[in-house]
């Protein structure tokens, strides 16, 4: 079963989505019921997964490793480790949600089946991203990502939908297809180091490159994923995408489509390439802060819910990037706990909006008012999930952040090694401008509650009976969204436990090749021995000895 | 019993959850019981634990209970764990105790209120988490709690949502409280940085053994500087110090028993504790000391003095709080932290029991504050009236009443620590002064209140007269409860020099209990201390006695003569200074512009128009340019076609030209040379045209010749290269002279 | 007859010459009519002509092939196109874009000038000199050229006749009149 | 008869094809002139396959027959479509395809 039950995960969402093209598009409720079948399967599944993972183990576990394509050393290649698992399990428990939740499925009703397969096909390519080891396979899914994305924007999105679609394919395309040229760039690499082709991620990371080659590739990954993040200047797709998509899309894109971004960057980015990760780590750094007190900023000036909720994510992630660019094991354990808080949370906060906009058929500030009175109980959830969203210790929110504000603050040691580029490394003034982010959270955040739920409701829409309290399929997903952000806030032992071993190998293999590559910065490229230290290759690429 | 510490916060937040979940179905009976008893049992759980724990309370450490781990990530290690030691231990009495009265109070008080269980979670939520606060064992725990009474109180100021008033209250209260968090986060982690742990008593533990925190940080202040600094930045905005005290006041549009149990008794207390419980850390900061008492002493004196303007009978509460805060940062700012401690312990009796009295009247006023239409409720309100005078002679400071001892202790240490050194030595007479000032502003103001409110004919309109009625016993026990505690809570700490008269020696039990977790009080002579007694004796007198001349039985003569002297003071201290309008004004208009510009300006232009946009623009401008060739006719294309393939091949089939031509002149002998490209094989004819007859003179396929000039007229070489294959030619000519 | 011998007898020469000027005069009255019909009589001699060609070229079944299918199926359904949209128009040249026309057919006289050219140039070449005997006696016949078509080009062939297939479906498709095509999907 | 002398004909046949297809406005002809370059096409192979006793450009030149069929009846037939849509094969002005 553990052999395969990576294979099931990635792919069983895909032939459910697949098979949901053949039911009938006149039957919504099955569409709807299947849809949910298969993602619960598919839930279920990872818990299988998270139950043959053994947290004792910090390496990649139950390897799938299937060959694709021979000839070029390409494999189908998926494997799991304490950072990618957590985020399987939010993809899959994300997706029920979503599916579950009346606000994200209900124009399946009167449109047709292809949002159901979009979903689906969706989740299996999150999924697969996130377990790919071979380079290869993970492109594949990374691509396989943006479709589904980009058809639920488009077909199911708002009035300006597709202005949305095509902003968001062109700005993660451009990323991903620079991406592509550094992946290409580094099989040939390979190639001629080993004599012999492979995508597999072991042997690239074993790769050393020379200083300026590290440079422009780590430039091209670190765009494709920081586009996806949203790193600071770079966001601008999200607020649109977020606002034309459909609730469904919005909850999925924001949970798990952006930590994408995050997990490449952390997975590939920097054991790649090591040196230039550390050269441009404050740099990049310092676009995270001010992505942090922009994005807060921003989503205090907007008055759509949707886009203050966006916002208020490149705000967010703007944490999780910081607390992967510490390089420390409490600034990345911080970061991917930021992301699984975040996906909880910011995917509340979208079926809040989704709920809001069903009853109301606005998203503006102004439009509310008062709706306590209305819906006591949805007024108690959305509370939770704003505090937990604000960062209120107790809640999901705080100990990411937390934990990435400290590694910060403690990051100096490492950032102080960083070479060549001028050094713009002030940990402390670093962390201390993102901790802002905790005070202008509350401010937009509780002004948004305010406006919507406080105050009297003196606006004759709010209070027609349209404008009702959740109903028992919305109280479940809510409550599960409840449950978790509680959960996450009071007990993250389980998942950090499983998460550390990953974590510092992780770091110390990047310590290992950065060590490495600092030795001879301008040598060509070789590889280095897994495990130990020594090379494999001379500077000049000639070969000592066979591969290991 | 000792390991139950986790069911003082535990209950509470159980009670909280279950009303919240379930509140909705029950009867309000059930509902006030399952909170009250939730509290009470915390209480009485607390109780057990500090005094049949006592021995192991008192000394260092306390009683631990290592919850469990919360979270760990690289060298961060956060753990769940609860120490009740004499310092939280005394809090956590006060704030179960009181809490309870609150919640009994509360069921009388809050009986008409349809939203009757979410009140109750949210008071029980409070309780929670202000014993969390109290408890907790590390930075972060201490920091739930912080957040968690934050949140509470956020919930209770804006309990009627309905209101915008009041939700807006709230919200202040909450950012500005967030305000304060960040500070306490970033000495948080300072703290850590410099010591590697969250853990309060290693942290402390650091900082006896001093080097890690006494290192330069920043403009050559010391980490434990910083680090104390930021943390009391947290301490202000929680304990409504200057300048972040503004939330306060507006935290009034709470029901009354919050803003007794939350915004006077026992959250706002919680930045006294804070710095008292960091009290190692602060000692090795003589100016982080400083600042801390000098921000004290000016909130005492500048709430004090708002407090004489105000027409609100919990306004008057709410700026009194205020300036008593002050009052606990000074003794904890002037290292006598005990002290501090001691006056937190006897206000949270005394001003909890005014508010509870102010609840009661306007419970009777029929929900107005305005003590201008008030006065002569003396008759109408025994009990209540009772109460009041002793809690107001409390914290007026008059002898043998709580407040006397407390306010007392902290004016000795204020006049008499060293702990400033040579330096910063003026600090604690400075300080020692302003007090005294504040003193006699709170004697005066709070007799004001009194005469107004209960003296003197009644000028509230008949209506309102018809109904004025004693409060409920449900109100009225936790009142006479507290008078009680108002009296006699001074006796925790009788100052030594009372105690020499008793023929007991040494310090009081308070102090001795609170010494291993904030230090040794400091030595005071008996005589400063008797001294300091009589001024601040007759301060408290001639308060009152002002007071009386001003409002005995309502408004005299010489209050009208002082508002006409100065009616612009008066104004001004009536509109607190105007503060709120300045924060306005200076900070939030701006930054709402500041954001929407930003949001225009950068997002929307800079980065989608300029950044992201060019590069649309420019692949524009390209596309625009090819579809001109676009014409869509199928026979232009072809035509370009052909056109196209025409000029690739009269360029392949032209001959290709010798790479390079030397023109060699010897005398009259010129010989030109060039070298055949070896891409035609031979089939290359080269002729040379010599003098220009138009006739080639040399021919041939060597691509060399050689001529002699008869006279030196001709100086040009015309040589023409033929492909035979293709019929094609190229001429080029030479120019060279002849000498 | 037999194309072996080095020097082509007088008949033949006349029959070549007969038949290639046949198919460009054919040739250039197809371009040059304005009435479609008067063009498609001169197309269909000029297949006639070619098809001549063929027999004189000993490709026996090419040239009935191209009398029978060309000349004859082809034609007719160009002859069923012009009497569906028969209408002669007075401005036989389109004027638009007339000068990269003509530009366009300048440089394909020139591309021509250069091919006919290497043609000349190389005509001593064997395999311009066409002089070599047929080098199995059944050249060019049907025998031969349906056992290379069913064993060599087995393949191609069957594509070939997918793609007939598809051109005659796609034929019947875009032919129907309006009314009946936008319900059918296509187009 | 020698070879250059067909391909010198084929040669000229497809000039005269092609310029009818660049010159003339009727679809219809432009069609015809198409079936002018392939007959030159096919003329051209057999030519060479004569000379080269090569039976396999018999066979291409039969392809190319049956791909002249195929390309007349879609012609045709988008011909005669596009005549019902606007009453007119003019080439020049059908340019849908435009931008």
């Amino acid at each position: 079963m553990t052999m395969t039950s990576l294979a099931i995960t990635t792919l069983l969402p895909f032939l459910g989505g697949a098979v949901a093209l053949l039911l009938p598009s006149d039957r919504p409720r099955l569409l709807c019921w299947y849809g949910i079948a298969v993602a619960l399967a598919t839930f279920v599944q990872s818990l299988f997964v998270l139950a043959a993972f053994d947290a004792g183990q910090a390496g990649f576990q139950l390897h799938l490793d299937w060959a694709w394509v021979p000839a070029l050393g390409i494999r189908f290649h998926l494997a799991v480790d304490g950072i990618s698992l957590w985020l399987v399990m939010l993809s899959t428990l994300m997706v029920v949600v979503t599916l579950l939740s009346p606000q994200a499925t209900g124009f399946v009703r009167d449109k047709n089946r292809g949002f159901v397969a979009a979903m689906l096909m969706l989740e299996s390519g999150m999924i697969g991203a996130f377990l790919a080891l071979d380079m290869f396979t993970f492109y594949v899914f990374w691509e396989v990502m943006l479709v589904p994305m980009y058809f639920i924007i488009g077909i199911w999105g708002g009035e300006r939908r597709i202005y949305a679609a095509i902003k968001f394919i062109i700005f993660t395309l451009v990323g991903s297809l620079l991406m592509l040229a550094a992946i290409l760039y580094m099989a040939v690499a390979v190639h001629r180091l080993t004599g012999q082709w492979s995508f597999d991620y072991e042997t690239w990371s074993r790769l050393v490159l020379p200083r300026d080659t590290q440079l422009l590739c780590f430039g091209a990954f670190a765009l494709a994923f920081l586009v996806k993040v949203p790193l600071f200047p770079l966001h601008t797709w999200l607020p649109d995408a977020h606002v034309e998509a459909p609730t469904g899309g919005s909850v999925i894109l924001a949970a798990v489509l952006l930590k994408l971004g995050a997990y490449g960057f952390l997975r590939f980015a920097l054991p790649f390439f090591p040196l230039a990760a550390q050269d441009t780590a404050p740099l990049i750094g310092w676009l995270a802060v001010i992505g942090i007190v922009y994005g807060a900023l921003m989503a205090y000036a907007q008055d759509d819910i949707k886009k203050l909720v966006a916002y208020s994510s490149v705000s967010h992630l703007g944490f999780v990037v910081l607390g992967i660019l510490t390089v420390t094991a409490t600034g990345v354990q911080g970061a991917i706990y930021q992301m699984l808080s975040h996906g909880i949370s910011t995917g509340g906060l979208f079926l809040a909006v989704g709920v809001l906009y069903e009853r109301r058929h606005t998203r503006k500030l102004s439009d509310f008012g008062g709706l306590w009175a209305r819906m006591p109980v949805f007024a108690a959830v959305f509370l939770v999930i704003v505090l937990a969203s604000a960062g209120l210790p107790g809640l999901c929110g705080f100990i990411g952040e937390f934990m990435v504000l400290i590694g910060t603050f403690n990051a100096g040691k490492v950032w102080a090694e960083t070479s060549q580029i001028p050094n713009f490394a002030h940990p402390a003034l670093m962390a201390g401008i993102s901790a802002t982010a905790v005070i202008l959270a509350a401010v937009y955040l509780l002004t948004m509650y305010q406006k919507v739920m406080l105050g009297p409701l003196d606006k004759p829409a709010n209070r027609d009976e349209h404008v009702r309290d959740l109903n028992l399929t919305e109280k479940f997903v809510f409550g599960t969204m409840v449950v978790f952000a509680l959960g996450l806030g009071v007990v993250p032992g389980p998942i950090l436990n499983r998460s550390a071993g990953s974590v510092d190998s992780l770091l110390s293999g990047y310590r290992m090749r950065l060590a490495e590559s600092r030795r001879a910065p301008e040598a060509p490229a070789h590889m280095l021995r897994s495990g130990g230290g020594m090379r494999l290759f001379a500077a000049d690429g000639r070969p000592q000895g066979g591969r290991p | 019993m000792l390991s139950q510490l986790r069911f003082i916060p535990l209950l509470p937040l159980l009670g909280a959850a279950y009303l919240i979940l379930f509140g909705r179905r029950h009867s309000k009976r059930v509902i006030h019981t399952v909170a009250t008893v939730a509290v009470f049992a915390s209480c009485v759980i607390s109780l057990d634990a500090f005094f049949f724990g006592l021995p192991q309370v008192v000394r260092e450490g306390g009683i631990i209970d290592a919850v469990f781990p919360w979270f760990a990530g690289g060298d961060l290690a956060v753990d769940f764990t609860l120490r009740m030691d004499a310092l939280s231990g005394l809090l956590c009495l006060v704030v179960t105790f009181i809490g309870t009265l609150i919640h009994v109070y509360s069921v009388g008080y809050m009986a008409h209120e349809k939203d009757y269980a979410r009140f109750f979670a949210y008071l029980n939520l409070f309780c929670g988490a202000m014993l969390m606060l109290v408890l907790g064992d590390t930075l972060p725990v201490v920091f739930i709690g912080w957040e968690g009474v934050g949140l509470a109180s956020y919930l209770l100021i804006g309990f009627w949502y309905q209101e915008n008033a009041n939700a807006s209250a709230g919200k202040k209260a909450f950012i500005t409280n967030r305000i304060g968090d960040f500070g306490f986060l970033i000495g948080m982690f300072l703290l850590f940085r410099a010591t590697g742990t969250v853990n309060i008593p290693d942290i402390l533990d650091a900082a006896k053994t001093g080097s890690a925190l006494t290192a330069p940080l920043w403009l050559g202040q010391s980490v434990a500087f910083w680090a104390g600094l930021f943390l009391f930045v947290g301490a202000a905005g929680k304990s409504a110090q200057i300048p972040l005290y503004v939330w306060l006041p507006d935290a009034m549009a709470g029901p009354t028993p919050v803003s007794a149990l939350i915004h006077a008794a026992t959250m706002v207390t919680a930045g006294v504790y804070l710095v008292a419980r960091m009290s190692a850390v602060y000692m090795l900061a003589p100016a982080a000391l400083a600042i801390v008492a000098i921000v004290g002493a000016l909130t005492a004196v500048f709430a004090a003095i708002i407090g004489f303007a105000q027409n609100d009978f919990k306004k008057v509460l709410a700026y009194s709080t205020v300036s008593q805060l002050g009052f606990m940062f000074v003794g904890v700012g002037t290292a006598n932290f005990a002290a501090g401690i001691f006056h937190l312990f006897t206000h949270a009796f005394f001003k909890a029991g005014l508010f509870l009295c102010a609840g009661s009247v306007m419970h009777a006023m029929g929900g107005s504050g305005d003590i201008t239409r008030m006065g002569g409720l003396a008759k109408r309100l025994p009990w209540t009236t009772r109460v009041f005078q002793v809690c107001w002679l409390a914290i007026s400071g008059v002898p043998l009443f709580s407040g006397f001892f407390s306010k007392d202790a902290i004016l000795d240490g204020a006049f008499a620590t060293e702990v400033y050194g040579h330096g910063l030595a003026w600090v604690g007479p400075l300080v020692g002064g302003l007090l005294l000032l504040a003193a006699l502003g709170t004697a005066f103001y709070m007799s004001r209140l009194y005469f107004l409110v209960f003296t003197g004919p009644c000028r509230a309109d008949e209506h309102v007269q018809q109904h004025i009625h004693e409060s409920p016993a449900s109100m009225v026990f936790p009142l006479v409860v507290l008078a009680v505690g108002a009296v006699l809570a001074g006796l925790a700490a009788i100052p030594p020099a009372i105690r020499e008269l008793f023929g007991k020696h040494g310090e009081s039990t308070l102090a001795t209990w609170l010494a291993p977790a904030v230090g040794e009080p400091m030595e005071i002579a008996h005589s400063a201390e008797w001294r300091v007694m009589g001024i601040s004796t007759v301060v408290a007198l001639v308060g009152i006695g002002l007071a009386y001349a001003f409002y005995g039985g309502g408004y005299r003569q010489p209050a009208h003569a002082f508002v006409q002297k100065m009616p612009g003071f008066v104004a001004l201290a009536r509109d607190k200074f105007r503060i709120d309008e300045l924060y306005a004004k200076v900070l939030l208009r701006p930054f709402r512009l500041f954001c929407n510009i930003v949001f225009q300006l950068v997002d929307r232009i800079l980065i989608d128009k300029i950044l992201i946009g060019g590069w649309t623009f420019l692949a524009d401008i390209l596309g625009r340019v090819f579809r001109f060739f676009q014409s869509g006719d199928i026979q232009r294309y072809l035509a370009a076609f052909a056109i196209g393939a025409a000029v690739v091949v009269w360029i392949a089939a032209r001959p290709t030209l010798p790479d390079d031509v030397r023109v060699k002149v010897e005398g009259r002998t010129v010989k030109v040379d060039m070298v055949d490209p070896d891409a035609s094989r031979g089939a290359l004819r080269y002729s040379f045209d010599f003098d220009g007859d138009g006739t080639p003179d040399r021919s041939g396929p060597t691509p060399s010749a050689t001529w002699i000039y008869g006279g030196v007229d001709h100086h040009e070489v015309t040589i023409t290269i033929e492909d035979s294959r293709w019929h094609t030619r190229r001429i080029l000519t030479r120019t060279f002279d002849l000498r | 007859m037999n194309l072996a011998t080095a020097a082509p007898t007088v008949l033949e020469k006349i029959a070549f010459f007969v038949l290639a000027a046949g198919v460009l005069g054919g040739a250039l009255v197809t371009i040059t009519r304005k009435s479609a019909v008067g063009a498609l009589i001169a197309l269909i001699a000029t297949f006639c002509a070619s098809a001549g060609l063929y027999a004189t070229l000993s490709a026996h079944f090419l040239a009935v092939l191209q009398v029978l299918v060309y000349a004859g199926a082809i034609m007719v359904l160009f002859i069923f196109a012009v009497m569906i949209v028969s209408h002669d128009e007075e401005h036989p040249i389109a004027l638009r874009g007339l000068f990269v026309r003509t530009a366009g057919v300048l440089a394909i006289g020139y591309l021509f000038y250069r091919t006919a050219w290497l043609v000349v140039r190389e005509r001593t070449s064997d395999v311009l000199a066409a002089t070599a005997p047929p080098p199995i006696p059944d050249f060019g016949n049907v025998a031969a050229i349906g056992r290379l078509l069913f064993s060599d080009f087995l393949f191609p062939f069957e594509a070939i006749s997918l793609l007939l297939l598809a051109a005659v479906v796609g034929g019947v498709v875009l032919a129907r009149p309006p009314q009946t095509r936008n319900d059918g999907g296509a187009v | 008869m020698p070879g250059h002398f067909y391909i010198l004909v084929s040669l000229a046949l497809f000039f005269i094809g092609t310029t009818g297809v660049l010159m003339r406005r009727n679809a219809l002809f432009v069609l015809m002139s198409v079936e002018l370059q392939l007959a030159a096409g096919s003329l051209a192979l057999v030519a060479f396959s004569r000379g080269l006793g090569d039976q396999r450009g018999h066979v291409v030149a039969f392809f190319v027959m049956a791909l002249a069929a195929a390309e007349a009846a879609i012609g045709l037939a988008i011909v005669v479509s596009i005549y019902r849509v606007n009453r007119k094969i003019d080439l020049a002005t059908i340019d849908e395809l435009r931008n």
